[in-house]
């Protein structure tokens, strides 16, 4: 049954069923066993973020395409639940409606893009993607009155989902909207998680890993490379688009700095590569690791620089305001110790 | 008289001004062996990458079973019956052996685009894989990587895929060099077992003459880009044109 | 000894269309200028636009330079380039500041020994941290463009925060040196000093960079090496050696670029050079990888569409970049004069 | 103890910004209590939350302010849409948020809320200073502005106030954010002002990078007879204004204009401690640092937030600036701008603007917008 | 004869973790052509490799004129005078058959005397001087990696299976080259599965069998004997 329910994708190595299962109950009890707004936070972001970046992999690992607008089709599934809560005012319809066409938006898009990686090479195409992903941030700032330009978009989500629904107490713990808003987005990622495990593992996503292997033998055993590479950009955008309506039911704002900037392109790139890329397994990995460290790392080199104060010059270099030193650390740092990813290398552990 | 599987008809490309394939018609009927042969750089390649679609002729047609195929590209002319093994292998590195094997069979089948099945579930396929593996004493590596495997075993695999793919056309292209003396006999076997269906044509380009003796039922010979002979092995290669153009002096009267 | 039998090949006649299809780059930029003159009709409107648009891709050339080495012919794409530029501002305009006495003089040599010494500095600086970026962070990585990307950004971040640690996190602002303010009025347009001294600079060093490119063989054992490493040293050549020859010469161009575009935007930020960097991307793409002479039609052809399209439709400009390299690899999938092919 | 977080962009491109803003709150604090950091015996504690610049993060932090931290009062954040996002935090944790020192008239507009007040000026208040120091009969004026919202609400202020002054506004350009070439700009408004009769000047609202004002400058705007203006900013960016003495515009705050014993103590007191003299936005952190106190003050503790809004609406109080007076409409912080004009001086490195004019609150009609 | 130009000396190799050469024990006389024989995966190209450098020898000596040459990088064994021609061509696809000869010439301009002579045995590349390498036949590649070892005097060439995918034509006047060059004074190891070839250039001869030398001896006696062939390699080479 769980076997089926993971389409037979073990994770292959002991250590890394141990932590996926830990990640799996923490993020399923977070409100039980995690205090604190900014703990629930967290663990949304991270579910959130979990199926961004799988559906990232989709593209970067399975199929080999490398696209920097990934974050694009995050934003438009961001934009149209905002656009939608803002016009049909609060309500589940504009929740539903505003992920539906985000979504169908994000589709279309990916077609355009799609077709657009028939003509050039596989590095050039990336770098388009990153001049395209650029100009639509300059759009979005620019049609300020549709998107609310660098502020962003503000708007109410359903009662039911705000902490305003307070729904008594279970376990000590007092069961809010809030908590509602966050199993709903646990349960979405989780299912569409699961969903982009299945394709991976159909034959469909078999074909995916033959064109990245080798799309020139791949059309030469008659399949049609330019279709499956064009399918596979529309099912990681729309789903993409939907991780991107999640992060706006949560936040209850959009902005182009949270959806769309090419930073989060950057870390989204990291998560792939430090979990492992082509793994699925490697995104919830990556996903975790790396929200935890930008969302605590600050703290705790707080803390850090607490306890050297007396050393020379220490106290300076972990100062918290020099996080993102740390941070371009990290990016290099991980990418030497993880060449294959975490996941790659608890698996080769095992096979050696 | 047997069915016309492949046709050529004035088949021409320019790189820039060079003309690396001539006008070159040509038919390959149903049943047959043509060993397709000339110097280096006469175009053989060329001329199977035209056949299958991996450059775009300049003029002339390509018709397979009566049906113009010069305007489609690879993926439809392999599913229409165009098979094809390269001179350098050319294989998914880092899938195992069967997957190799059971993405040419998924092609065939049509079921790319299967999203929410498990792969593995296909069971028909994997057996009719491991059959083809057997056939090519592939069986007992099939869950190695490729990358993993020996030259030998690889150019195994590169025909094993061409006969998973079951083509009314096979093309090969060179399938014994760089093999040493005690593997290419399998490979030869295979062929000869193929030629021996008589709705299936096969083209093969060698340079080693012994294996077109043995093999070929016809040869063509292909010359800065023509069509320069064509006909019955030993009339062929009889001809004054091949002796000076392609086989030179005999090496040992130097 | 007996020759090989000779086998002569059939050519045909490349037709003229052919040809003119080759020339085609270089008669870009005299096209677009001329349908600038017709699009904009003020005749003094259109010099003014066309002078500063082309020393405006002159500069955009000088900071492109060094990526075409880097990007271009290395394969390396290196986003830690931006973070070259900043640093190189950031000393050069330091130099600057120190020589007061020398840019505040109106004293042409004297602002311009001031410049060269700034020029130098930045470029002595920025190439000896390519030399530790290249040892440090990239070394690892050739071949892996996603590796190359998160590694170069992780470097990008370290020294874009290393400028803040050493120069504070404030913007620094800076005035040119005397003589190369203000602009020289000719029939009624105004063309800044600055801007003149920025095509005699772009100007030279294109020229060096053909000239070394072509007579000596640096240019073919890179491309070699990236295609073939092992090959190239077994032909004796220490290849280690020329990339990170190669790299540090980029890198101290991205110096020199910084100075320039330092002094022209006469406000220096660490995320300066970052900022330019999806530009100097479009450029090296659009000119075709590893060519200077590309880079530099493509430089200059940027800054020309920026400037009249700006005056046309302010609207457009925006996008201008992005249409112009779309069109370009539609037109030539592989950039205008591609030494490299794209992988 | 009385808990107050300071929410903002500590790091990011902001930084120099947001540590202006950091010392003026504590300066502000500590003046306002006598350098005891007490109010009424109960010691104030400062929580540093870094948003990083992220609307989202922002928001996170300021959540994990009032949730976990359970901070009385917020201060911050720098960037506008920053501060637009964190806005319904406020609301829906019924806090307190002292908005300092981002501008965007919105967030004291149509996405205010009763917990929001805003201690720094917002861009109508710019707008309109300085259409007040600009404008004038036969005067002609065009605008450069950046083309989104911020330049564009801007210039739309700007030419409301303009018209009761006399002026007429000839031109209107708007060039994107990242513009480094403003050949294309200046050339079109000289076309547009080269016939153009009487005075006439070139507005620039620009924030941010790129300097779009000496380079136009370089073009020797003179030969058409168009002066540059644009309104005060950070000492650093005060050098660009060296090439321009003589130009005239509206400022928030430099540190020699305001004559008043705050501003004297805080100049006095930054230089003791920082050697330097206080800055922009340290002007602004100082004003929120004394609303804090008066306020809580006024309303007898922190813990009442209902209290603490009755307090602070028409709340009046001593700052750098002078008086300054939430309004109870939109809770906006009314108050003095100042007319300069550029002067060189010896000793200093960039064009140092000297007071023409105060520009009392009353004299400026700041719209409420927040209905 | 004077002392052997290259002299390897109980060589091993390990290729990741399996152990290649075993005790390699081989010398190349100056001025003459040593065939390395052997069937399939023996370990003939991992011989060369590891002369080159390319690989790098656990233990033992390489000696080339009567030097230690095991610590040195590749380059340097290069520059000491060794030409190589490896299994795979190694060309550079991206540039022109020019600048792929150009690189031949490491030390210094193509010399032009150098350059018509190649041009001479292999008329193709001359017809092809300005075209991309990557757009040759592979016969052309194959002709242009020897081109290019030859592109430079070098005093000992390390040439792997020369004439595969070459026509029959083409591999005779490689041969004469390769006899111009022995004329010359230079010594050639040559990898060889042709058995003519062998037998037409071959002075002495190497056979290998699982990562070690199981005979030396001259080639002619090699050639004579099928018996010592079908021992050695399995198969009487003559047969195909
Ligand atoms: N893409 C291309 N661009 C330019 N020229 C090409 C291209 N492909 C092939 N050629 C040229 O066409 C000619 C024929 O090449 P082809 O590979 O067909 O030869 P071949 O007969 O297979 O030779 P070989 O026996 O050496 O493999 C060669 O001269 C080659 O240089
Ligand atoms: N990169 C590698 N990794 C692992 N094993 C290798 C590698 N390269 C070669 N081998 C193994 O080393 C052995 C010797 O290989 P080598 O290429 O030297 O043989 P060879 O004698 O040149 O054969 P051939 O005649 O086929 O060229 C083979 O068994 C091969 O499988
Ligand atoms: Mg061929
Ligand atoms: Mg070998």
């Amino acid at each position: 049954m769980i076997v089926r329910l993971i389409s037979g994708d073990t994770p292959r190595s002991p250590i890394l069923t141990a932590l996926l299962v830990l990640i799996l109950t923490c993020l399923a009890g977070a409100p039980f066993i995690f205090e604190g707004v900014r703990a629930l936070d967290t663990a949304a972001r991270i579910c959130i973020f979990i199926l961004l970046v799988a559906s990232y992999d989709l593209l970067l690992g399975y199929t080999g395409i490398v696209s920097f607008a990934h974050t694009m089709f995050f934003g438009i599934g961001a934009y149209g639940v905002a656009l939608a809560s803002t016009h049909m005012g609060r309500g589940f319809d504009a929740l539903l409606v505003g992920s539906v066409s985000g979504a169908l938006a994000a589709i279309v898009l990916a077609l355009l893009i799609g077709l657009f990686s028939l003509r050039v090479r596989a590095i050039f195409f990336a770098m388009i993607t990153l001049a395209v992903a650029s100009a639509v941030a300059v759009l979005v700032s620019q049609f300020s009155n549709i998107t609310g330009g660098e502020d962003g978009l503000t708007y109410k989500i359903p009662r039911v989902l705000t902490s305003a629904n307070r729904m008594g107490e279970v376990m000590g713990v007092k069961f809010t909207g809030k908590i509602l808003n966050y199993y709903l987005i646990f349960v979405c990622s989780l299912v569409l998680f699961l969903t982009l495990l299945r394709i991976v593992n159909s034959p469909f996503g078999r074909v995916l890993q033959a064109i990245r292997e080798n799309d020139f033998r791949a059309e030469a055993i008659g399949y049609r490379v330019v279709w499956y590479r064009t399918a596979a950009t529309c099912l990681s955008a729309a789903t993409a688009a939907l991780a991107g309506s999640l992060f706006a039911i949560w936040l209850r704002y959009v902005g182009p700095d949270t959806t769309l900037s090419f930073e989060i392109m950057l870390d989204i790139l990291l998560m792939v590569v430090i979990g492992g890329m082509g793994t699925m397994y490697g995104a919830v990995l990556g996903a975790v690791l790396f929200v935890l460290a930008q969302t605590y790392l600050q703290n705790l080199m707080g803390a850090a620089s607490h306890a050297t104060e007396a050393l020379p010059l220490i106290p300076e270099l972990v100062d918290p305001d020099r996080w993102l030193m740390w941070l371009g650390i990290l990016f290099v740092l991980s990418v030497y110790f993880f060449p294959t990813g975490i996941v790659g290398r608890l698996r080769r552990q095992r096979a050696t | 008289m047997t069915q016309i599987l492949l046709e050529t008809d004035a088949l021409t490309v320019r790189f820039g001004g060079h003309v690396a394939v001539d006008a070159v018609t040509c038919k390959f009927p149903a049943g047959e062996l043509t060993a397709i042969v000339g110097p280096n750089g006469a175009g053989k390649t060329t001329y199977f990458n035209l056949i299958s679609g991996q450059i775009a002729a300049s003029a002339g047609t390509v018709t397979l079973k009566g049906q113009d195929i010069t305007r489609l590209g690879v993926a439809e002319r392999c599913r229409r019956g165009l098979g094809r093994a390269f001179q350098l292998t050319n294989l998914f590195p880092n899938l195992s052996v069967l997957e190799n094997l059971r993405l040419v069979i998924q092609a065939r089948k049509h079921q790319g685009f299967g999203l929410f099945t498990m792969a593995d579930s296909h069971t028909e396929l994997t057996a009719e894989a491991s059959g083809i593996l057997e056939r090519v004493r592939l069986d007992t590596q099939k869950d190695q990587l490729v990358s993993e495997l020996s030259h030998g075993d690889q150019r195994k695999l590169e025909v094993a895929m061409l006969i998973g793919l079951d083509p009314l056309v096979y093309m090969f292209d060179e399938p014994t060099a760089g093999m040493s003396v005690d593997e290419a006999p399998v490979i030869l076997d295979l062929i000869a077992e193929i030629k021996a269906d008589t709705s299936r044509t096969v083209l093969l380009v060698e340079h080693k003459l012994d294996v077109i003796r043995t093999l070929a039922d016809r040869i063509i010979v292909l010359h800065n880009g023509a069509l320069a002979a064509d006909g019955p092995p030993a009339e062929v290669m009889a001809s004054a044109v091949v002796q000076e153009a392609y086989m030179g002096k005999e090496l040992d009267h130097v | 000894m007996s020759a090989a039998p000779d086998h002569r090949p059939t050519f045909a006649d490349v037709s003229l269309a052919e040809r003119l299809d080759k020339a085609m780059p270089f008669l870009l930029i005299p096209i677009l200028v001329v349908l600038g003159f017709f699009a904009i009709g003020a005749p003094s409107s259109w010099l003014t636009l066309t002078v500063s648009g082309l020393a405006m891709g002159m500069m955009i050339f000088i900071m492109a330079s060094g990526l075409t080495l880097v990007f271009g012919l290395m394969d390396v794409i290196n986003f830690g380039h931006g973070a070259f530029v900043s640093v190189g501002a950031f000393v050069g305009v330091s130099v600057l500041i120190a020589f007061g006495d020398w840019t505040g003089a109106t004293s042409l040599l004297l602002n311009m020994s001031a410049v060269f010494l700034a020029v130098v500095a930045a470029m002595t600086v920025t190439g000896a941290l390519g030399w530790v970026f290249e040892r440090v962070i990239v070394k690892p990585v050739y071949g892996a463009h996603l590796k190359q990307i998160l590694v170069t950004v992780g470097g990008l971040i370290v020294i874009e925060q290393l400028i803040h640690v050493i120069w504070g996190p404030d913007e620094i602002f800076i005035n040119r040196p005397e003589m190369l303010k203000g602009a020289i009025t000719f029939a009624g347009a105004a063309m800044e000093k600055y801007r003149l001294l920025a095509v005699g600079v772009g100007a030279v060093l294109f020229i060096v960079m053909r000239m070394i490119l072509r007579r000596t063989k640096i240019g073919l054992i890179v491309r070699a090496g990236v295609e073939n490493g092992p090959m190239v040293e077994a032909l004796g050549y220490r290849l280690r050696m020329v990339f990170v020859g190669v790299f540090i010469a980029g890198s101290a161009l991205a110096g020199l670029g910084g100075v320039m575009w330092g002094l022209y935007q006469e406000v220096i930020t660490a995320g300066m050079g970052e900022r330019m960097m999806v530009l100097v991307f479009i450029v090296a793409i659009i000119g075709g990888l590893g060519s200077v002479e590309g880079a530099f039609i493509g430089a200059l052809l940027v800054g020309l569409l920026q400037n009249y399209v700006a005056f046309l439709e302010p609207k457009l400009a925006l996008v201008s970049n992005i249409a112009l390299m779309t069109a370009i690899l539609m037109w030539r999938p592989q950039g205008m004069l591609p030494v490299v092919k794209a992988k | 103890e009385i808990r107050i977080a300071h929410v903002y962009g500590k790091t990011g491109p902001f930084e120099a910004y947001a540590a202006q803003s950091h010392n003026g709150l504590k300066l502000g604090l500590e003046y306002a209590t006598g350098g005891t950091m007490e109010i009424n015996g109960e010691k104030i504690v400062i929580i540093e939350k870094d948003t990083q610049l992220k609307p989202d993060i922002g928001r996170a932090q300021l959540e994990e302010a009032y949730g976990d931290d359970d901070a009385h009062i917020a201060v911050g954040p720098v960037s506008s849409g920053v501060a637009l996002a964190m806005l319904p935090v406020a609301e829906e944790y019924e806090r307190v948020l002292i908005v300092e020192p981002a501008v965007a008239d919105s967030i004291t507009g149509a996405n205010w809320n009763p917990y929001i007040f805003r201690t720094g000026r917002n861009s109508s208040q710019d707008a309109i200073a300085n259409a007040v120091a600009l404008g004038g009969e036969n005067v002609t004026i065009a605008t450069l502005a950046q083309d989104y919202a911020f330049g564009r609400d801007g210039v739309v202020a700007f030419k409301e106030a303009l018209e009761g002054t006399g002026a007429t506004l000839a031109h209107e350009e708007y060039v994107p954010t990242d513009t480094t070439d403003f050949t294309a700009a200046a050339e079109r408004i000289f076309n547009a002002m080269g016939e153009v009769e009487g005075e006439k000047k070139l507005f620039i609202i620009w924030a941010g990078g790129g300097n779009p004002m000496s380079k136009i400058n370089a073009m020797e705007p003179s030969r058409f007879g168009v002066e540059i203006a644009t309104g005060g900013n950070i000492l650093a960016a005060l050098k660009a204004y060296k090439e321009l003495p003589g130009m005239e515009g509206a400022t928030y705050y430099y540190y020699e204009i305001p004559q008043n014993p705050v501003n004297d103590w805080l100049v006095k007191t930054h230089f003791e401690r920082f050697d330097s003299p206080p800055d922009f936005f340290t002007a602004g952190g100082m004003a929120s640092g004394i609303a804090i106190v008066e306020a809580i003050k006024k309303a007898g503790g922190a813990e009442d937030t209902d209290a603490l809004i009755a307090a602070m609406e028409g709340l009046t109080w001593e700052t750098p600036k002078g008086a300054m007076t939430f309004r109870p409409e939109d809770h906006q912080a009314m108050q003095s701008m100042y007319h300069f004009r550029t002067e060189l001086q010896d000793g200093k490195d960039y064009g140092v603007p000297v007071l023409v004019r105060e520009i009392g609150m009353d004299e400026m009609k700041i719209p409420v917008r927040n209905q | 004869m004077s002392d052997p130009i290259l002299t390897l000396k109980n060589v091993y190799t390990d290729i990741a973790q399996y152990h290649i050469l075993q005790g390699v024990d081989l010398e190349v006389p100056r001025g003459e052509v040593t065939m390395l024989l052997g069937r399939n995966g023996v370990g003939k190209t991992t011989t060369l490799k590891t002369i080159m450098g390319q690989w790098t020898a656990k233990s033992g000596e390489i000696l080339y004129n009567g030097q230690e040459m095991k610590r040195l990088p590749v380059s340097a064994r290069a520059r000491a005078g060794i030409g190589f021609v490896p299994e795979d061509m190694g060309i550079f696809s991206d540039l022109t058959v020019e600048e792929n000869m150009l690189l031949g010439a490491s030390s210094g301009p193509l010399d032009p005397k150098r350059k018509e002579w190649l041009l001479g045995a292999f008329p193709a590349l001359g017809t092809f001087w300005n075209s991309e390498a990557g757009n040759l036949s592979g016969g052309q590649k194959q002709m242009l990696s020897i081109a290019r070892a030859m592109a430079e005097d070098r005093e000992l060439y390390l040439i792997d299976e020369p004439t595969k995918g070459l026509a029959p034509a083409i591999i005779a006047t490689m041969a004469n080259a390769l006899r111009e060059l022995k004329a010359q004074g230079r010594s050639i190891l040559l990898v060889e599965q042709n058995f003519s070839v062998a037998r037409a250039l071959g002075d002495s001869a190497v056979v290998m069998d699982d990562g070690s030398v199981i005979w030396t001896g001259a080639m002619a006696e090699l050639a004579e004997n099928k018996d010592l062939q079908e021992n050695l390699m399995g198969l009487s080479m003559e047969a195909h």
